[in-house]
């Protein structure tokens, strides 16, 4: 059981248009690992995190949770789920922190992580907003709880949707450059909480441009160029060793 | 006869109280005031009817057309468009005329035929069709990432709606909502004018001051008082919806709240 | 019309039905059908640059020009529009004519009110007495598009304001932090955008204006409803070559019919303007971006 | 000159007084009386349609200079306007009921079209009035059942008596109105003149009472 | 002149309401310095530079340009720039990238980049287009000119964003964060474009997290701390020889 992947992405193509984004991607994260993507602007992380969120419907490809694989109907530019059911349960087991946020701009802080897991795992009132303030002081902003998103800094917005992703408790994260807004000193206080959670047997996707930060946290590292994975491995391979030309490139140019 | 005479005899003549004639001669402005006041009764009654049981079919009809499911679309579909479609007369007349042959047969549904039950449920179903369509359109133009990252934590169906869109979608559609209510309003003066009859001369404000008109023979006194009611009406509405779009809207910046409340402000 | 229609008590069904509906009075329905699509052809974009005139006027710095813009929308946008149309038409004209006398003849020495009466010197009438009978129809005519306009383009005011409000702050502080001056933040940016936002209302206003046609016959314009209430209503054969009873039932049949396609058309038209709006904004994100849900 | 033509406004939706024909002209008893005036007096007429809730109002702004559309002479409408003579005699009203209908008037409901001088009558007397937008719509409710009578002029409710069978006058006529006249603007009294000469030239000849006969408007003078 | 500090803060304060963000903040900028100023997340960065380009009105303290000050009108938290010409004049010589980027979302980044130049400057129109192409070309997404905004990925904006700036070619620059969504490859590029400007005598003032970044480019950093400067300096100074507690603790948590 334990060698059961918890998600794994098997040949994944997706396209925009006729712009095609991923042209066969697989990766596999078992339990409690921690996976970062790397790559160029670009070169498809955020559309690989959608689509392991199901946010996106991909063209070809299996994706696989605890080894049970996503039902499609229809197929190539029409494929979408489907089983809604299932969608659901993968969903709520799985909880994204996007690039742009996304906070719902209606609520406060405060209402914005405890809506999950009232109104979906059904969870009590009291004790999640006790678990949400918590969670909100450990990203550092847990005197903004009532402020709504529009009056926070790009920073502490970032932090609310970390904050918000957390307070799910899932069994599965996928942060999608989780610290870019954030200052050093934050982003050590979040890389702690990602080694918690890997501690605690969760299993993470991480899109990062920070190299240390991905040599830091995880336990596997992808690179992504031009749709395709040019090279992964773990942390010491990639970045000790690097074997294709274009990994080599992009590395020279961070320091650690 | 001092103008409080004239308010204890007219006060509520649309209601059928009081004098049970109109005034025929020496119609003072004393008596258009109070008579067309008396007649807002009824326009301010199939309003606010009308938008609070419209208010419920139109959300219902906005998610049932945004539905993937023909069986349900298709129908919200066509009510919408048969209602926005045709001018509200054309309603009135069909109403009323399918609402006499009801009344043939079924004589327990005598009710519809009169104004108050009749009318209302014209306007009910009109604004129901004109609200829905407000309301889809605002369900469409939902930012994406509030919809993503409910989707991505596993909210869906009612709770999605209840806690994301809903309250996404009343703040989009609010503005146009109170045109329609407004509109709404406005409509309500059509009821005598050209749909159901009025009995023992009561009508609503339109009547009165088209009776006044009739009488006066100088539209320059009765229409503008009738305006003026309606003017006072719409900026009640205006204030009620701008309370309403104020908290709608709390997330907002400051300075841009700012400004909305100030506009309220010159308005009142 | 047809030859076979000149007696006409002695066809029946289909010939009959022929002769009946080329009557002059039906052609002189069909006609107006003309002036309903005329009018809202002309209104539309009248009422819409009366709406922008407002809503610029009521955002602006200088006060009193803010204060036009907002009362215009305000007092217009309150009063029902049949209240607006029963007596405001006969003021606009007084207007018309009370201006042109002062201009024409200023030596005129007789009150312009004599007791009820509105008396203006014969110059200064609108359109002339004597002119002919095409000239008056025009003449009431675009007074009816003016107060359509009027009416129409308070609401559109306001729509516009609404959406002039939605375009993010963001987008138009980037355009003040580039250095546009406030006229070119307003229409580079801020014209350009609120389009997206103005949309669904003003489809909305554009059916409640079609709507509101009936009307017309209020502002003396004989409109396709005036005609249909004549035509259905019963006739006696003292009265007609072609008696019938009540068929206002059908009559308003064919005015349904009509107006349910001049609605879908309208919406066909409508979601191909949305859809050239939203092209390349289909799919944003975040507050600002808005996109059709698929 | 002033009145090189001078517009008459009529409704055109009143038989047997004035009304659209077949090809969409104002037809009926004021229109040939009308244009025989304007003969009469010397004067180029144009014919005017407008409606008749504001037919008052367009007359005293001047939109058009004269009202010939069955129009009682009335106290209040003498506060007004002006009228010539009277080229009918008072015109009596009177009750349409369903010909199988046994009608009690003084407990009935009575339709009448809204502000009309029947509608104010009948509230007046103390019946139940219905008020509808049109006199097409009032005889409708009769049809229907809605109201038990219609009270309207006889002179256009004889000819629906007299082409439907399942409808019959019931009870005695009432007068209400006055005689009809035209309306003119009180500045303008020599157009007044101009017409209550040709009216009563009219009257001398006898051309008038053949009119009223053959447009069966009612008594004769 | 040449002494004359191209932009020059005075003491200056800003509250949103009650929260007071910034209490008293100088900093000046001389021709063809490089500022960065670092700090933790809602220290009030972004809002300095906000404040700095005229956007938000700040309640106390003077700006000045070239030597010019901002005339005010009102005072407290009515102040606002009295002279809109003024106003104009100083926003053209000073072009600021956003934290959020703020693309315009109605035309193509072409369109974008053009925009400014053509409208404000009254820039020649095809010889616009040719410099628009070639600064998206230096910032690497000369391919994706006539794509909208929401059709690009988070780095691919940001780019976009710069280029706009860039193409005012302004006396003056504020960056907020410019390099946040970039990998560690186009960060290096952005950084030599910088350097370019810098030599062309360009004066920038740079938010970042990047403390490396920091370190590479400026001629002087400021320590912003809850509203108020807590240290600056030449970067050797601040981040070799940090004084205040505050900011050796900062910098504890980069490695460089
Ligand atoms: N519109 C606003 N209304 C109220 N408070 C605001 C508003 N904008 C910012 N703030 C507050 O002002 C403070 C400073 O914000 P600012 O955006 O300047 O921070 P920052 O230093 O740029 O942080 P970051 O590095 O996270 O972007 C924060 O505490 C924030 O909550
Ligand atoms: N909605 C969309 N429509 C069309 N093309 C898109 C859309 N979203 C992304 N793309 C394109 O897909 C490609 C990959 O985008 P993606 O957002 O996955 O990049 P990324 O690797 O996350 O880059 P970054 O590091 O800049 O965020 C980009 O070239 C982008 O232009
Ligand atoms: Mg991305
Ligand atoms: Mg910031």
């Amino acid at each position: 059981m334990s060698n059961t992947p918890v998600i794994e992405i098997r040949d994944l193509h997706k396209a925009y248009g006729q712009l095609e984004v991923l042209k066969g991607v697989s990766i596999s994260a078992e339990k409690g690992q921690v996976i970062s993507l790397i790559g160029s602007s670009g070169s498809g992380k955020s559309t690989l995190l959608r689509c392991a969120n199901l946010l996106e419907d991909s063209q070809k490809g299996d994706i696989l949770f605890s080894g049970e694989p996503v039902e499609w109907k229809g197929s190539g530019l029409n494929r979408r789920p489907a089983n809604q059911k299932q969608l659901l349960r993968i969903r709520t087991n799985l909880s994204m922190v996007f690039q742009q946020f996304n906070l719902w701009s209606h609520m406060t802080i405060l209402e914005n992580v405890m809506e999950a897991p009232i109104t979906v795992l059904g969870r009590d009132k009291s004790e999640t907003e006790a678990k949400a303030r918590e969670y909100l002081a450990k990203v550092g902003i847990g005197d903004k709880c009532d402020v709504y998103p529009a009056q926070m800094s790009g920073g502490q917005q970032q932090r609310a949707a970390i904050a918000r992703a957390l307070c799910m408790e899932p069994e599965a994260l996928l942060f999608d450059e989780p610290t870019s807004a954030l200052d050093p000193e934050l982003e050590q206080e979040v890389v702690k909480v990602i080694k918690g959670l890997a501690a605690e047997g969760r299993t993470m996707m991480i899109v990062t441009h920070d190299m240390r930060m991905a040599r830091d946290i995880s336990d596997h590292v992808v690179f992504l160029h031009q749709g395709l994975i040019e090279e992964q491995g773990s942390p010491d391979q990639v970045f000790g060793a690097p074997k294709s030309e274009r990994l080599q490139q992009f590395l020279s140019h961070s320091v650690h | 006869m001092t103008c409080w005479d004239v308010i204890s005899d007219y006060g509520l003549r649309s209601l059928g109280f009081g004098e049970r004639l109109l005034p025929r001669d020496d119609f003072t402005i004393c008596k258009q005031v109070v008579l067309i006041g008396s007649g807002m009764i009824w326009n301010v009654y199939f309003g606010t009817v009308a938008l609070l049981a419209g208010f419920f079919l139109a959300v219902g009809t906005a998610v049932a057309k945004a539905s993937a499911n023909p069986l349900i679309r298709k129908p919200a579909e066509w009510f919408i468009f048969v209602f926005r479609g045709s001018p509200l007369f054309i309603q009135f007349f069909f109403a009323y005329f399918a609402f006499v042959s009801l009344k043939g047969a079924v004589p327990a549904l005598g009710g519809l035929t009169a104004a108050w039950l009749g009318a209302v449920i014209v306007l009910f179903l009109n604004t129901a069709a004109y609200s829905a369509e407000i309301f889809y359109g605002a369900l469409m133009s939902i930012p994406k990432g509030d919809i993503e990252a409910a989707d991505a934590y596993g909210m869906t169906g009612w709770k999605r709606f209840r806690r994301i869109t809903f309250p996404t979608m009343m703040r989009l559609a609010w503005p146009s909502y109170t045109n329609e209510a407004i509109f709404l309003f406005h409509a309500t003066t059509l009821v005598f004018f050209s749909g159901f009859p009025s009995r023992g001369q009561m009508g609503d404000a339109l009547y009165y001051a088209n009776y006044f008109a009739d009488k006066t023979f100088n539209p320059f006194v009765p229409y503008p008082i009738l305006a003026c009611y309606f003017i006072i009406l719409t900026l009640i509405v205006i204030g009620i919806f701008g309370l309403v779009n104020a908290r709608l809207n709390r997330h907002l910046p400051q300075q841009n709240r700012g400004k909305l409340r100030l506009r309220l402000n010159l308005i009142r | 019309m047809f030859s076979y229609c000149s007696d006409p008590s002695t066809i029946e069904g289909l010939k009959w039905l022929s002769c009946y509906l080329t009557t002059g009075k039906h052609i002189s329905m069909y006609w107006s059908f003309g002036t309903v699509l005329l009018l809202l052809a002309i209104t539309a974009p009248t009422a819409l640059a009366f709406g922008f005139a407002g809503a610029t006027a009521a955002r602006s710095r200088i006060a009193p020009v803010s204060w036009i813009g907002k009362g215009y929308t305000a007092i217009v946008r309150g009063v029902p529009d049949i209240a607006f149309f029963l007596f405001f038409v006969i003021a606009l004209d007084q207007l018309f004519e009370w201006i042109r006398h002062e201009v024409k003849c200023p030596d005129w020495t007789d009150p312009i009110r004599q007791g009820n009466d509105f008396v203006v010197c014969t110059e200064a009438k609108l359109p002339l007495g004597n002119a002919a009978a095409w000239v008056h129809d025009t003449y009431a005519f675009f007074l009816a598009v003016l107060t359509f306009s009027i009416v129409f383009g308070a609401f559109a005011a306001n729509v516009l304001t609404g959406a002039m409000r939605a375009v993010p702050r963001a987008q138009i502080e980037t355009g003040e932090a580039y250095g546009m001056t406030e006229r070119q933040t307003f229409w580079r940016i801020m014209v350009p955008q609120m389009w997206v936002y103005a949309l669904p209302g003003l489809s909305n206003l554009w059916m409640v204006l079609i709507k509101a046609t009936p009307l017309l016959f209020l502002l003396g314009i004989e409109d396709i409803v005036y005609w249909a209430r004549d035509l259905g209503a019963t006739k006696t054969p003292k009265f007609t070559d072609y008696p019938h009873g009540d068929w206002r039932m059908w009559y308003f049949l064919a005015l349904l019919v009509f107006y349910l396609c001049f609605t879908k058309l309208s919406e066909i038209v409508l979601d191909r303007i949305n859809r050239r709006l939203t092209l390349g904004q289909a799919t944003a994100a975040g507050e600002a971006q808005r996109k059709a849900a698929a | 000159e002033g009145h090189s033509v001078v517009r008459l406004g009529t409704e055109g939706a009143y038989p047997p007084y004035n009304f659209i024909n077949d090809a969409g002209e104002v037809d009926g008893f004021e229109r040939a009386l009308g244009d025989e005036l304007c003969a009469r007096a010397e004067l180029t007429c144009e014919w005017v349609t407008n409606d008749w809730d504001s037919i008052i109002p367009n007359l005293v702004s001047g939109n058009y200079d004269a009202i010939i559309a069955g129009m009682s002479i009335t106290d209040e409408r003498l506060e007004v306007i002006d009228f010539t003579e009277n080229y009918t005699q008072p015109d009596p009203s009177a009750y349409l009921a369903l010909a199988d209908a046994d009608v009690d008037l003084s407990s009935a409901v009575i339709a009448a079209q809204a502000a009309t001088i029947q509608a104010s009558y009948a509230a007046g007397e103390g019946m139940t009035v219905l008020e509808f937008a049109t006199p097409e719509e009032s005889v409708a409710a009769v049809r229907a059942g809605e109201a038990d009578a219609v009270l309207a002029d006889r002179a256009y409710l004889a000819p629906l008596a007299e082409a439907e069978a399942d409808l019959a006058f019931t009870g005695e006529n009432v007068l209400i109105g006055g005689g009809v006249g035209m309306g003119i603007r009180q500045s303008d009294t020599e157009l007044r003149d101009k017409f209550t000469a040709a009216i009563q030239s009219m009257k001398a000849d006898g051309s008038l009472n053949a009119l009223i006969e053959e447009w069966e408007i009612g008594e004769l003078f």
